[in-house]
């Protein structure tokens, strides 16, 4: 039997970790956290602003053109969609897989999924001409007949896809808050605290008849999200596959879409926690180098897997025997926006290498460092197959440049304003590590049975 | 505390001074209570009851309530305006030297779009893009819509203020100016006969001089004609009868001459066969007829009358054929040009064979030389050398027809120069201004703008443009749409113009000022005196001509009315006539010059849609793509690839050009397959007035030279420096070559005859589902690239038809041009490998939405906005979309046009006004995607009308506006469900194909493929697999 | 809401001895108490006697109502309510089927989730607003067992003596649970 | 408790949403504006029976029913009822040349492109039809009667001869106009470009 290293790092009654984990929640926030706040949601209204300004004026104040449908939004939409994948394999995969370390860092994955999945959501109404009318992507009964829905559409497998994930992980994310949630109104001082908590906690008391049903729809609801979370990315990833255009139209899309989701979900989950034991020191007992490191083996294994769909994209072009194909390939890599596909290349399959050795897997810095790099990466990844495909199509009449304009990069950084504001909010008002997971975990990797 | 307590909030500044009155009309204007029930006023309470219903109703039935609307009906109904319906007028149009018949459609009394009168033979259905356009400027809000005098008048025209009079008052202060003014008239020639009428009238009665001038002046070729047959005439060169056709530098497909009209005749004898005729082309700049070329060979424009004196040598001396090869005059005049071909580095065996060629198809061959890009100072010896080689190859009378000759451009330079000796002379010292922008278009010329300065200077004009700046009284000129007229293009084919809406301004036409001012001053011939309106004048110029018709002028004069045209001299038309003499002594002027040792030669030349520039303030003419260099919005210095490569310019690179000392800044474009040491710089440009036109480009005529009182505008020695500035030109062509992909398929015609379907790479495809089966009337397309011309007529027709918005220069940088009928144009060669041919093919390929059957952009709209109706159409539902841009990322052809803004919000200077707009197509908003309907509200319209009428649907009773458009027929639109329409025929061909056949979405369109007559076998392959 | 009882609670200082608790007081005959821990702990549905969850059920008829529903409605909306021809693509049931896969997916996991958690909710009689709690710490660190009045032959003496029994560090009598 | 929250987030936008849409809520059906003449039409096409047409004239040979001009009211107005204020005010407008400014009743979005002609042309022969007349011809004036065409009118806009004020009886929705295009005996097309282009 495999020795297993300790998961919780340092000599804890089940209290202290209670007392642990609730801290930042009982607390009053320090200066560090109001700067932080304030920047993120300094950067939030700039992204209404912006939002705003494209909503009022039109698309065209953005940099997608005629051919190029399809830009910043489009791609950072992508983008964000991914980064929420790490979170769901972590609490579904992971669960279903019985990993244990898992439970450090599920509940704060889990909120980035959600709050990556609400950025992302934006960003497939806001790149409509009309976003005031993206309600009639649902199919609802009305007065036109009633005229429904192209259910052959990705895009409607998306607004599917999109919402039923966003549901699902956020009720996920929710039942596995519920014991917490408890945990904290029982510990709560003020009264008013008691009733909010109350509220969100439903009442939980944790009776074992409680837990008994509780955990099954757990499990069934791990069980659930785990296809669910490979679907979406499919799904995003038929946006893509499923057009008729070179370089979209590829079969190899949706497992690399989903290698690609799970490679930047982990980096950013990296640059997250990395974050978060900085601020909260206590919590590196529960987050430590070895949830790091088995991190930093799946971002290195998840980056060759990228690497790998990169490489067979040229095979296949070429074997095909498609000039249109060839083409958009050979146009990615030396064409005038390569210097995005080699940006992408570098920081996705080049620098998560790195981690072969030990010693930079378990090196904050450079996983930091590495972890933004494959954000970088993975955001250019979308943006070389989104509009490098798109600028260089079949008559090479419509062939033509991208340029970004302010209101791309504002929707880009807005929205990480939008991002770090919901978490930085989650991180004061909900527990970021779950103490009901955590707490059994306590005993792994620890010789003497239990402890007293 | 006091003061706290007395400080008081105000609503307005009346509640301010007077709160008790403002209370009181508060309550007036907010209703009084309804409660307030006294004997003064019983109605009150009821008024109280029904507001309550009112609001009740508003509660209980709308979210949203939508705003109260109008209805106005007429007073008087006219008795054929029916509302909801178009009323078409035959009427006529002339522009520029090019003479159009038209049908006006009008809905409710309003122009709103022209297309071509098809009976008429020069033009038939198609209009110019320039004439698709007049209907904007009618409601052009640049236009005057009054009359102006000048306030004060001083020596250097610092003061530049005009008083706005009525017609009345400014008759009252001209018919002072001109009674016993030495009175002068320079006029732009016109085929009227009215006009010629009331202005010769009026010229004897004020014993005015009268001088003409048009904006394009081609007066060397009625010179050149003058002197080598003694007739002064502009001969109709008959296209239709030649097989073979050279041009010398003459762009007649696109500017020279009468280009709509010589497009539809050209077509006719270039369809693929034995009997297709062939192109060569020698030019210096890459025009459009270059463009279309079977042959294009690339000399320098002060070359042009070697290359025809060459081609004599070839055929007199060296061949020993004709009449004259045994002239030992000519045989010594000829001389000199022995080895043409290797001083102009043609190659040798090519230019002996097209001598052959022609000398073979003598009497089927046309010469055509011309043009302002071609106007060197050698423009009379071209013309003369031009119609020697004509006279050789027998083709005087049978493809130059001297008899059915154009009553067009009888302008010229010497008419000016002689204005300005009778002015500097004192001959002259009122000046009338009609037709022309000579301040515009001489601005070179000091000793002209001098001598306006001295004169009283009377303008009709449309615009405050550059000549109104200078005039002391501006007359307000009607638009052609708003007035009578007539034209007389061919001799005795006669049309009219009908006006279609009255005037919208304070506006008249030049005829009935000059009868007005005769009438007030009681002078000259009663029927300038006696009849009362233009229109009577026009009816009285017709009423001899008719009457010696048929003895009937009222029915006459409606039948005119209604067909638009009369051709009295049918019989003629199609006639030949003998050869004239040629006069060997007008061979004198042809003097082999010695090319002057200047690196760079500028030539000037005309877009085809800006042209001379008159319409320059027409945004669709601005934004249509120049169909060579596909730029729009400005004009630009076009330099060979092999120019910029060696003097290191790149495409935006602002240099500054300078000709004789006189400089211009503007950008450099590269067009592949110039001459290398001609540059080319487009008039039309660089206007100081107007909304649109003003500071677009630079005023190309200010290089212009003149020699002997002619107006030099080709070969004129040119240098330039780099001033490393940069500009973006508005390109709507981001690349320009094929890569190897089978988009325009070609074939030469020695192919073609062994196999129709050469070059078409057929696909064995096959699909999962069954096709989907159209009942009833399938709705299709057909493109004859062979007979595209690439003119663009199609793209303003389009644009006119469809409510197409324009997007302005900063958009189309931007890829954002709305357009939905675009002419693709690639070259032959490869940018990607760096092999770029000096010599390029130009391939021309009209694109539109294909409506394919399997649309990719139907299947990934989520709200299904994009359906295929079961007519085959590919519908666009505008109000269903909520613009996620999918369709147009999955649409191969990428046919589909996004609105990023609100383009018809009406806001912007550039927006085409709400008049001219078409009401039977919806107005796109901000944020929806659009594209081709194939004119469904034709079909529609139309499959109503046989509806109501109980009739069925007949081949070519819809007619899409880019097929009316066509003046090459290139675009056939019909059933193909029928197998007997036009389209399904042309379908059925073997040469026809799909464009991106290979990705099976079945496009509704098919081409057919581009066929060059040429000798040689093209590399194209063939076969399938 | 379920009534509320009165009974015994005992606590333990960790989750083994509370377990073991749980199995020699099921031995001994209750069959009504609950344990009560801030987490699950593994073996104590055997040691309390509670059966299997029979959310697993829901779960598979919510899916199965949620693909029948994605079949049947993609189908009808598409080719029965408003035809129309969208790129010549056929309308059949089972030819269009392949395209609508990914919705009928969707809507079978939002189905069974969604109904799978409100199961949950529904037999756990959650939300409960403002329940009786016996000591705040047990979603903590406390380890209880519960003996409600309900159980065949309560008396809270005897069921107070059981918990001495079994080691419970604090005993409390419970009011209201 | 927070997910009955988040069920009214999501709900109340929902609900909103399905209740602007439903039929006839969000429309027009019952809109009777006061008009500048209070024109009755139930005297006018009821009791005197002036067929719908003879003011409406165009109404079968173009895309509008076309509110008449002025010198068709005045055809009998020149003679009837001349001494009453508003038939003053008629003919005072008429002989000044100038109108009367109607309150549009039905309208339709112009986006949506609807053609009077061929709807009355269709809906006259069913109805004659009915009546069990041999119809081939609509311009058969034996075959298809007054009646005919005038039930063809009432077919959308409600029975107009008895209407003193007219008002919009039916709601001119989308789904309305489908409906009746769905009808098997129609046989009427439901695609897009039947009425947007």
């Amino acid at each position: 039997m495999i020795k297993r290293n300790i998961l919780i790092e340092g000599d804890k009654t089940y209290k202290d970790i209670s007392d642990d984990i609730c801290q930042p929640l009982e607390s009053f926030p320090g200066i560090k956290w109001f700067q932080l706040f304030g920047l993120a949601i300094t950067v939030l209204l700039f992204y209404v602003c912006v939002l705003g300004y494209i909503a009022w004026t039109g698309m065209g104040t953005m940099g997608v053109n005629h051919p190029i449908g399809w830009g910043t939004d489009i791609v950072t939409f992508v983008f964000w969609i991914g980064i929420g994948h790490a979170g769901t394999l972590i609490s579904a995969i992971l669960f279903l897989f019985r990993q244990k370390w898992r439970t450090g860092i599920a509940r704060a994955a889990e909120a980035m999924t959600v709050f990556a999945v609400m950025t992302a959501g934006i960003f497939p109404l806001m790149h409509t001409g009309r976003p005031w009318l993206a309600y009639w992507l649902l199919p609802y009964p009305n007065q036109r007949g009633p005229l429904w829905v192209n259910f052959r559409s990705p895009l409607l497998w998306d607004v599917f896809a999109v919402s039923t994930y966003a549901t699902v992980s956020a009720v996920f994310w929710y039942v596995g808050m519920i014991p917490d949630l408890a945990t904290v109104r029982d510990r709560a001082k003020t009264n008013l605290r008691r009733v909010i908590y109350g509220m969100f906690s439903m009442g939980w008391r944790g009776t074992n008849r409680n837990w008994s049903h509780y955990e099954m729809v757990y499990l069934i609801l791990a069980g659930l999200s785990t296809p669910l979370v490979l679907s979406v990315h499919t799904i995003v990833s038929f946006d893509f596959a499923v057009a008729t255009l070179p370089g979209w139209h590829t079969t190899i899309f949706p497992p690399y879409f989903v290698a690609g989701a799970i490679f930047s979900g982990f980096a950013m989950v990296v640059t997250l926690m990395v974050l978060v034991r900085e601020g909260f020191p206590q919590i590196k007992s529960y987050i430590t180098l070895d949830h790091f490191e088995v991190m930093n083996k799946i971002i290195m294994t998840t980056g060759l897997m990228v690497g790998y769909a990169y490489a067979s994209e040229f095979f296949i072009a070429w074997y095909s025997g498609v000039h249109y194909e060839q083409f958009a390939f050979l146009n990615r890599a030396t064409g005038p926006l390569a210097w995005s596909y080699w940006i992408m290349v570098s920081c996705n399959v080049l620098s998560p290498q790195i981690f072969w050795i030990k010693k930079f897997r378990r090196s904050i810095p450079v996983m930091f460092v590495v972890s933004i790099f494959v954000n970088i990466g993975m955001w250019f990844e979308r943006f070389v197959i989104t509009v490098t495909s798109l600028h260089r199509d079949f008559l090479p009449v419509n062939w033509s440049d991208f340029t970004f304009k302010f209101a791309d990069w504002g929707v880009l950084i807005g929205s990480f304003g939008m991002f770090f504001t919901l978490f930085l909010l989650f991180l004061r008002v909900i527990p970021m590590v779950s103490m009901s997971e955590v707490k059994p975990c306590y005993e792994v990797g620890r010789k003497g049975g239990h402890h007293g | 505390m006091e003061k706290i307590n007395k400080k008081r909030y105000w609503k307005s500044l009346e509640e301010f001074v007077d709160p008790e009155k403002f209370n009181e009309q508060a309550e007036k204007e907010f209703m009084r209570s309804p409660l307030q029930e006294d004997a003064a006023d019983p109605v009150a309470r009821r008024d109280f009851l029904k507001l309550m219903g009112a609001s009740l109703a508003l509660a209980s039935t709308a979210c949203v309530r939508r705003p109260t609307q109008r209805i106005v009906p007429y007073s008087e109904r006219p008795h054929d305006v029916i509302p909801g319906k178009a009323n078409f007028y035959a009427s006529s149009a002339f522009d520029n030297g090019e003479f159009f018949s038209t049908i006006v459609r009008t809905r409710e009394g309003r122009p709103i779009s022209m297309q071509g009168n098809s009976a008429f033979p020069l033009n038939r259905s198609a209009l110019s893009a320039r004439m698709h356009a007049h209907v904007v400027s009618l409601y052009d809000p640049d236009r005057l819509k009054k009359p102006r005098i000048r306030v004060e008048k001083d020596k250097d025209f610092h003061q530049r203020n005009w008083n706005d009079v009525t017609y009345e008052k400014m008759d009252e202060s001209l018919t002072k100016v001109i009674d016993g003014a030495k009175l002068g008239m320079l006029l732009a020639s016109n085929p009227s006969p009215s006009r010629a009428g009331v202005v010769s009238d009026f010229a004897k009665t004020f014993s005015a001089q009268v001088y003409y001038d048009d904006s394009i002046n081609h007066s060397e070729v009625r010179r050149g004609q003058e002197l080598s047959y003694g007739d002064e005439v502009f001969p109709q060169y008959r296209f239709d009868k030649a097989k073979y056709i050279i041009s010398l530098g003459a762009d007649f497909l696109g500017t020279y001459a009468n280009p709509t009209a010589n497009a539809v005749s050209f077509a006719k004898t270039r369809q693929p066969g034995p009997d297709m005729s062939r192109l060569v082309v020698f030019e210096a700049l890459m025009s459009l007829t270059g463009a279309n070329a079977d042959y294009r060979i690339r000399v320098k424009n002060s070359d042009l009358v070697k290359v025809a004196m060459g081609l004599a040598h070839e055929i007199v001396v060296k061949e020993g054929h004709s009449n004259y090869a045994n002239s030992d005059l000519v045989k010594s005049k000829l001389k000199e040009f022995a080895n043409v071909a290797a001083e102009l580095n043609i190659e040798k065996e090519l230019f002996s064979q097209i001598a052959k060629d022609i000398w073979e198809q003598r009497g089927k061959s046309l010469v055509v030389a011309g043009g302002i890009n071609a106007k060197t100072e050698d423009a009379l010896a071209l013309q003369i050398s031009c119609n020697f080689l004509n006279t050789i190859l027998e083709n005087d009378g049978k493809t130059v027809d001297y008899q059915n000759s154009l009553q067009a451009f009888q302008g010229s330079d010497a008419d000016v120069a002689r204005l300005i000796a009778d002015i500097e002379s004192g001959k002259i010292d009122t000046l009338l201004v009609s037709g022309v922008n000579p301040v515009y278009q001489h601005p070179e010329n000091k000793k002209l703008l001098q001598a306006l300065k001295k004169v009283t200077l009377i303008y009709s004009t449309m615009y405050m443009d550059e000549t109104a700046e200078m005039a002391d009284y501006i007359l307000a000129e009607s638009h052609p749409l708003e007035e009578w007229g007539d034209a007389e293009y061919l001799p005795g084919m006669y049309n009219i113009q009908q006006p279609t809406i009255r005037p919208i301004g304070d506006t008249r036409s030049i005829g009935f000022n000059l009868m007005t001012w005769a009438y007030f001053l009681e002078k000259g011939p009663a029927r300038l005196n006696e009849l009362e309106s233009w229109y009577d004048y026009v009816r009285w110029t017709w009423k001899n001509r008719l009457n010696a018709l048929s003895g009937d002028f009222e029915r006459s004069w409606v039948a005119l009315l209604q067909a638009g045209f009369v051709d009295t001299k049918e019989s003629q038309r199609e006639r030949d006539f003998t050869a004239r003499r040629f006069r060997m002594d007008a061979l004198s002027q042809v003097k082999k010059s010695n090319t002057k040792s200047s690196n760079y030669e500028l030539s000037l030349y005309q877009k085809s849609a800006i042209g001379d520039g008159a319409m320059a303030n027409m945004p669709w003419l601005q934004e249509m793509p120049d169909p060579v260099t596909k730029n729009t919005w400005e004009n630009y210095l076009t330099i060979s690839y092999a120019t910029a490569k060696k003097e290191k310019l790149k495409d935006g690179d602002i240099v500054s050009l300078e000709v004789d000392g006189k400089k211009l800044k503007v950008p450099v474009f590269v067009q592949i397959g110039q001459e290398d040491s001609t540059l080319g710089l487009a008039v039309g440009y660089g206007h100081s007035w107007g909304k649109v036109a003003k500071g677009l480009g630079v005023n190309a005529w200010n290089l212009a030279k003149m020699t002997r009182d002619e107006m030099v505008t080709a070969a004129l020695p040119a240098s330039f420096t780099k001033t490393g500035e940069k500009t973006q030109i508005a390109n709507t062509q981001g690349h320009h070559h094929m890569e190897g992909r089978s988009i325009v398929v070609e074939a030469t015609l020695k192919d073609y005859l062994k196999n129709p379907a050469s070059g078409i790479h057929k696909h064995k495809i096959f699909s999962i589902w069954p096709k989907h089966e159209y009942k009833g009337h399938k709705w299709g397309m057909t493109i004859d690239q062979n007979a595209c011309i690439g003119c663009s007529a199609c793209v303003v027709a389009c644009q006119s038809e469809n409510n197409i918005p324009v997007v302005g220069k900063k958009y189309v940088l931007e890829g954002r041009e709305m357009q939905w009928m675009r002419i693709d144009r690639y070259y032959s060669g490869s940018a990607l490998h760096d092999d770029i041919p000096k010599d390029p093919e130009v391939y021309f390929q009209p694109m539109l939405c294909q409506h394919c059957d399997n649309a990719p952009c139907e299947s990934v709209c989520p709200v299904l906005a994009t359906t295929h109706s079961p007519e085959g159409i590919n519908e666009m539902t505008y109000n269903r979309c909520v613009g996620t841009r999918y369709c147009s990322n999955n649409c191969p052809y990428k046919v589909r046009r996004f609105n990023w803004f609100a383009y018809t919000k009406g806001d912007r200077d550039i927006d085409t006004p709400k008049e001219a707009y078409n009401p039977s197509v919806t107005v796109r908003s901000r944020g929806v995607m659009e594209k081709c309907t194939f004119c469904v509200h034709r079909i529609e319209e139309v499959k109503a009308e046989h509806k109501v009428q109980g009739t069925s649907y007949e081949d070519g009773d819809v007619v899409t506006a880019c097929e009316a458009a066509c003046p090459t027929d290139a675009i056939v639109f019909g059933d193909v469900n029928d197998p007997n329409s036009r389209v399904s025929k042309m379908q059925a061909k073997k040469n026809a194909y799909k464009v991106l056949e290979e990705w099976h979405a079945q496009p509704a369109v098919k081409y057919l493929t581009k066929i060059r007559n040429k000798d040689s076998i093209s590399t194209g392959h063939g076969g399938d697999h | 809401m379920a009534k509320r009882v009165s009974g015994v609670a005992g606590f333990w200082p960790d989750e083994y001895k509370l377990l073991d608790a749980a199995k020699k007081t099921y031995a001994a005959g209750y069959r009504q108490f609950d344990s009560l821990s801030p987490f699950p702990i593994h073996g104590m549905d055997d040691a309390t006697g509670i059966k299997r969850s029979p959310i697993p059920w829901v779960t598979f008829f919510a899916g199965l109502t949620g693909a029948s529903f994605g079949v049947w409605f993609t189908w009808w909306t598409s080719a029965v309510n408003y035809r129309l021809n969208v790129a010549g693509k056929p309308l059949g049931l089972l030819e269009a089927l392949p395209g609508y896969i990914p919705i009928v997916f969707e809507l079978t996991i939002l189905f069974a989730a969604l109904a799978s958690v409100g199961a949950m909710f529904i037999l756990n009689g959650l939300p409960k607003v403002d329940p009786p709690i016996i000591d705040p710490d047990i979603t903590s660190h406390k380890f209880c067992l519960f003996i409600p009045e309900t159980e065949d032959g309560y008396s809270a003496e005897k069921a107070e003596n059981h918990l001495k029994s079994l080691g419970a560090t604090e005993i409390k009598r419970v009011a209201e649970f | 408790m927070r997910k009955l929250l988040i069920h009214l987030a999501l709900g109340i936008p929902l609900l909103t949403l399905v209740a602007c849409e439903a039929p006839s809520v969000g429309y027009n059906d019952g809109y009777m504006p006061e008009q500048p003449i209070p024109y009755d039409h139930a005297l006018h096409a009821g009791t005197y029976k002036i067929p719908c047409l003879y003011c409406h004239a165009h109404v079968d040979k173009g895309r509008h029913a076309s509110v008449p001009s002025l010198n068709i009211c005045m055809n009998c107005h020149k003679s009837v009822a001349t001494d009453k204020p508003l038939i003053k005010q008629l003919a005072d407008a008429y002989n000044k040349g100038e109108s009367i400014p109607w309150v549009r009743v039905h309208m339709l979005p112009d986006f949506a492109h609807f053609n009077h002609a061929p709807h009355i042309m269709k809906l006259s022969q069913i109805n004659a039809k009915k009546r069990g007349a041999a119809v081939t011809d609509y311009q058969d004036a034996t075959n298809i009667t007054n009646e005919d065409r005038q039930a063809a009118c009432y077919t959308c806009h409600g029975r107009i001869d008895q209407m003193t004020k007219v008002y919009q009886v039916e709601d001119l929705s989308m789904g309305w106009c489908v409906q009746c295009h769905r009808k098997p005996e129609h046989n009427a097309p439901v695609n897009c470009s039947t009425c947007h282009y």
